[in-house]
């Protein structure tokens, strides 16, 4: 039955996607069967493996090396579970937005022709990612999902945006590359790709260490970590709010996914003290940067961008807190881990729901622009109460998902002895809440008198964030269920 | 000289990894980024494909093989999409490159001295001191 | 044999570096161009020789879709020195008036 | 053993792509591009690896030859402003970047360690894969998983040069309309080249069952087949919202996927029986190869655009 399941949630999105093609500018029901199909694929996986453990599938019976392996365990199957979430309530938030008030039913254009496909290949890709445990296969994943992230970012076809698809596509082909090289170094080293069979042999030639280096200065940059960061903030701010939502929660966590991995999976102990040391120092410069630039911003989905950067870097910590004394050690490092993997889920869901708030308040207000977005709380009441538990998650307030994970992160550097990472999570939280307050603020101002009216925005509309940030607000109340399938560091 | 087949191949690519590591991120145009992104896929490509045949069997690993053609159809797939991009980005009102990263930072026009040499001889007729450059062309001719 | 295969390989790699050296100096397109078909002719060439060298007649596949290929780029080349899908060789301007580039918009 | 062909096609192949990073003059990068591909599959020849030479030639020096001559000259037609120049520490930087990968690399490579690879098992597993040519054994069947993102992977590229066009053209013709003399060199070209090309097409297609070829290098024949029939004017590109066009585009990833699925009545993914592999194998790369002959060809048209032409 479960092998089943794992084979559904990862095809149910491509077929999804070959049926948008099919169908032209009807892709919108098909989107939807396709998501709410995989959803349920995806919560009923993970309901088997919370129950009965990790799934494995060899595809086509071939067995590691010669085949490739598939594995749903723990964290993989809560990663499918919150992208099938994200995932459907995006596609329900789209259908509406693609046809638009002006158009009506009958819009035909390149978007309407290539969006949902090119949103059910992204979301395909990510299950790829998030279950292959061979490195060719999630490189392929990889490209699968750079390339139809870019094409969502570039949809509307502006200047700003194509620019910002290409600087995007430029980083990620770089990454992509140096990923690769890695890959190909460590078979023809080893004579294999699989993660199970590397593990314990990693790290023992001259040849590992510049794969290991090659494929996390690749992924890195995949990840927009500080410096690589130049290209988020643009191209998730340019991107359609539908498709935005989807590339700040998600597309970045695939990249850092794999490079968790890499490093926890495969223990490369030849990595000595100063990767992970590097690693963290990014990441805390990512969280300081992020979250300053975040508070400069004049534009809604700019600062939303910018803290993306800001919670990614907090990502980045699980190198330092988890490595010591050059060597990787599993025995301090489980709260560094689950911290970690609760902050990229619950990130991901009020990532999600802010976006998708964003996008509401565009279509109502018709731009973003903080200084005149007065008076958005009383025409969106619900959206800007989303947005708001959204911020609760965001910031590391209880009893949001966010504070779950930040807890987990101080703790483990106290448990480490290194109050310094703990220092960064807790300003990261103060900044956080600085720029997070600048647009409900401004939200909540009551209009001037001649301020412009809203557009209407339906009620379920706005429900679909709202639900998005709820679940981020649950995973903070029912955490013992994830941190149990989240288990140790592997 | 004592050198296996396959040694020249493999050090060729990892010449050519550098070579298109260096273009990629510092040629200023977009279309020579994408060459360059070209460039070093091929050399991983290579250094690849010549570390698979150093085994004493006679024939190549299949595997290595399979994942380099598989790779090379990746990489035009994403330079199709680059070029499409470039050119919608130019026909939109976009450079030849990207505006500078820092706001204010860089000026749209401003060029170094590789981009104004490298239309060279192209059917762009730049006043001032491009006009100089075409008399020296023309002497040279 | 196989040495003597292999030499005169080396020889046509030779023919070729002189034809890149046509490539860098120019001075039109058709020049470069012209000299990119030089280097494929003789690249079949080679591909024949290391099939004869290696007793691997499956290499001749290499060489015709090297032939037929460069054919291709021949035409794209040749379309790409006009603009608005005109091309024939014969009756190709020198210079011909800039058009107005078609505007990009989210219409 | 290294000959001194090996060595001279080394330096030749380096030569040429430092013209084709550093060179000056755009154009000529391009055309150099174009041959270091060609050189490049004489180089895979050299490594034994024909399959991949077969590729390099019709897809690494042809056709994305052909896709940057295209988008140069449209791009010159632009006139777009020049590139801004990089700041010199970011050149710096990305120098000594480069020059550390290369040495890194140049040290790493005789010092790694021989893995024996996964030839011997491949071979073993041969007969059970429906296919004699263990490239196309591991392509198709052991490695198929990677194979079918890589057709998603096209797809997904060519929806990505869809969104580019503007709406009011959409749903028009692919690219530009192509318009010759029809007593031109290039229609005549265009009568010459197309049935030759799909005929070493389809044999490459069909031959990649027991010898170096497949759908891959086969699909690419075809593109070009078609590529050149357009280009010289004698059909036009399809409409991008074409049945047939759709349908072309998507039988491969469709059969494939579908298979994919199937696996799962064998708790799996993606399962070739062994008793039928060979009948699947064979259908799939037929399909795999109109589909990616119709993407790639679908690609070097680009989006639909305004077709009216103000050239003389």
């Amino acid at each position: 039955m479960s092998p089943a399941l794992l084979a559904l949630v990862l095809t149910l999105p491509l077929l999804g996607a070959l049926g948008a093609v099919a169908v032209g500018r009807h892709g919108g029901p098909v989107a939807v069967a396709a998501a709410l199909a995989t959803l349920a694929a995806a919560l009923w996986l993970a309901v088997r493996v919370a129950t009965d453990g990790a799934v494995s599938i060899a595809v086509g019976h071939w067995t590691p090396p010669l085949g490739i392996r598939l594995t749903a365990d723990g964290p993989a199957v809560l990663f499918l579970a919150t992208t099938a979430v994200i995932m459907t309530a995006v596609v329900l938030y789209a259908v509406h937005w693609i046809t638009g008030p002006k158009a009506g039913a009958d819009r035909d254009g390149p978007m309407v022709h290539t969006f949902w496909a090119l949103l059910l290949l992204l979301w395909g890709a990510l299950n790829v990612i998030f279950v292959s445990r061979d490195l060719f296969n999630l490189y392929v994943g990889l490209e699968l999902a750079s390339l139809a992230a870019v094409a969502l970012v570039g949809i509307e076809g502006r200047r700003e945006t194509l620019a910002a698809a290409l600087r995007y596509l430029l980083f990620a082909l770089t990454g992509s590359l140096l990923y690769l090289l890695g890959a190909a170094l460590l078979y023809s080293a080893h004579g294999t790709l699989d993660l199970g069979l590397l593990a314990g042999q990693l790290g023992r030639h001259p040849s590992d260490l510049l794969a290991l280096a090659a494929m996390t200065a690749g992924l890195a940059a995949k990840t927009a970590l500080f410096p690589f960061h130049v290209w988020l903030p643009p191209a998730h701010a340019g991107a359609p709010p539908a498709a935005s939502a989807v590339l700040s929660a998600l597309v970045p966590k695939a990249s850092l996914y794999i490079l968790l991995r890499l490093w926890f999976d495969a223990e490369p102990d030849g990595a000595g003290p100063v990767g992970p040391l590097l690693l963290g120092g990014l990441g805390a410069a990512a969280v300081l940067h992020g979250s300053l630039m975040a508070l400069r911003q004049q534009r809604l989905k700019l600062i939303i961008a910018y803290s993306t950067v800001a919670q990614l870097g907090y990502l980045f910590l699980v190198f330092p807190l988890v490595a010591a004394a050059g060597a990787l050690d599993p025995a301090g490092g489980d709260a560094a881990w689950r911290g970690t993997l609760f902050q990229a889920l619950s990130h991901a869901l009020a990532k999600a729901a802010m976006f998708l708030c964003a996008g509401l308040i565009i279509e109502a207000a018709g731009h973003d622009r903080l200084e005149r977005l007065a008076g958005t709380a009383r025409a969106l009441p619900i959206t800007l109460f989303a947005f708001g538990l959204a911020a609760i998650s965001l910031m590391g307030l209880p009893p949001s998902g966010g504070f779950v994970a930040k807890l987990l992160l101080i703790e483990a550097a106290f448990e480490r002895g290194a109050a310094a990472w703990a220092l960064v999570v807790l300003l990261g939280g103060l900044l956080a809440a600085a720029y997070l307050f600048r647009p409900l603020a401004a939200a909540w101002r009551s209009p001037d008198g001649d301020a412009p009216g809203f557009a209407p925005v339906a009620r379920r509309r706005q429900a679909l964030p709202m639900a998005l940030a709820l679940a981020a607000l649950g995973l903070g109340l029912f955490s013992a269920g994830p941190a149990e399938l989240m288990g140790g560091l592997p | 000289m004592n050198l296996p087949i396959w040694m020249p191949y493999a050090l060729c690519g990892a010449g050519l990894i550098g070579l298109g590591l260096y273009g990629l991120l510092a040629r200023p145009q977009l279309l020579r980024r994408i060459l360059a992104f070209n460039v070093m896929g091929a050399g991983i490509f290579l250094l690849f494909g010549a570390l698979a045949r150093r085994g004493e069997i006679a024939y190549a690993d299949p595997v290595p093989q399979a994942m380099i053609i598989t790779g090379i159809v990746v990489a035009v797939s994403a330079t199709a999409l680059a070029l499409a991009l470039i050119v919608a980005h130019a026909g939109a009102g976009g450079g030849e490159g990207l505006p500078s990263d820092t706001p204010g930072g860089g000026k749209r026009d401003e060029r170094g001295d590789d981009d104004a040499r490298d239309d060279a001889g192209h059917d762009r007729r730049i006043p001032g001191r491009d006009r100089r450059r075409n008399e020296r062309e023309g002497a040279a001719r | 044999m196989i040495e003597a295969y292999l030499l005169v390989a080396t020889g046509l790699l030779l023919t070729i570096a002189v034809a890149l050296w046509r490539i860098a100096r120019g001075p039109d397109p058709a020049d470069r161009m012209m000299a990119a078909q030089l280097v494929g002719t003789s690249g079949i060439a080679i591909v024949l020789l290391l099939a004869a060298a290696g007793d691997d007649w499956a290499m001749l596949d290499v060489a015709l879709v090297l032939a037929l290929l460069a054919a291709l780029s021949v035409v794209a080349f040749a379309k790409s020195v006009r603009r608005a899908g005109y091309g024939d060789p014969e009756d190709a301007p020198e210079h011909e008036p800039a058009s107005r580039p078609p505007e990009h918009t989210d219409a | 053993m290294a000959t001194p062909f090996d060595l001279a096609l080394s330096l030749l192949v380096l030569v040429i792509a430092a013209f084709a990073v550093l060179g000056r003059h755009g154009f000529m990068a391009v055309v150099f591009f174009i041959t270091f591909g060609l050189l490049l599959a004489l180089a895979w020849l050299r490594l034994d690896a024909v399959d991949v030479a077969l590729a390099e030639a019709a897809i690494g020096a042809g056709l994305t030859g052909v896709l940057l001559l295209v988008a140069r000259s449209r791009l010159k037609a632009l006139e777009p402003p020049l590139a801004p120049a990089p700041h010199p520490v970011l050149r710096a930087g990305a120098g000594v970047g480069a020059a550390a990968v290369t040495t890194g690399l140049v040290l790493a490579i005789p010092a790694l360690p021989l893995s024996t690879g996964l030839q011997a098992e491949v071979m073993e597993q041969l007969p059970l894969t429906g296919t004699d040519n263990p490239v196309t054994a591991v392509l198709l069947n052991l490695r198929g998983w990677d194979t079918l993102l890589e057709t998603l992977v096209l797809l997904a590229a060519l929806l990505g040069v869809w969104t580019l066009a503007r709406e009011i053209d959409w749903p028009g013709r692919a690219g530009r309309a192509h318009r010759t003399r029809p007593d031109g060199v290039l229609a005549q070209f265009g009568r010459v080249l197309p049935p030759l090309a799909l005929v070493i097409g389809v044999y490459l297609v069909w031959v990649g069952g027991h010898r170096p070829g497949g759908a891959f290098q086969g699909g690419t024949v075809l593109a070009a087949a078609w590529i050149v029939t357009v280009m010289a004017g004698l059909l036009p590109a399809p409409r991008v919202d074409d049945r047939t066009l759709r349908t072309a585009l998507l039988a491969g990833p469709v059969a494939f996927v579908v298979l994919a699925v199937a696996g799962l009545l064998a708790d799996s993914v993606l399962v070739f029986p062994p008793d039928r592999a060979k009948l699947l194998l064979l259908g799939l790369e037929a399909l795999l190869a109109v589909s990616i002959a119709a993407t790639l060809a679908m690609l070097v048209f680009g989006a639909p655009e305004d077709r009216s032409g103000r050239d003389p």
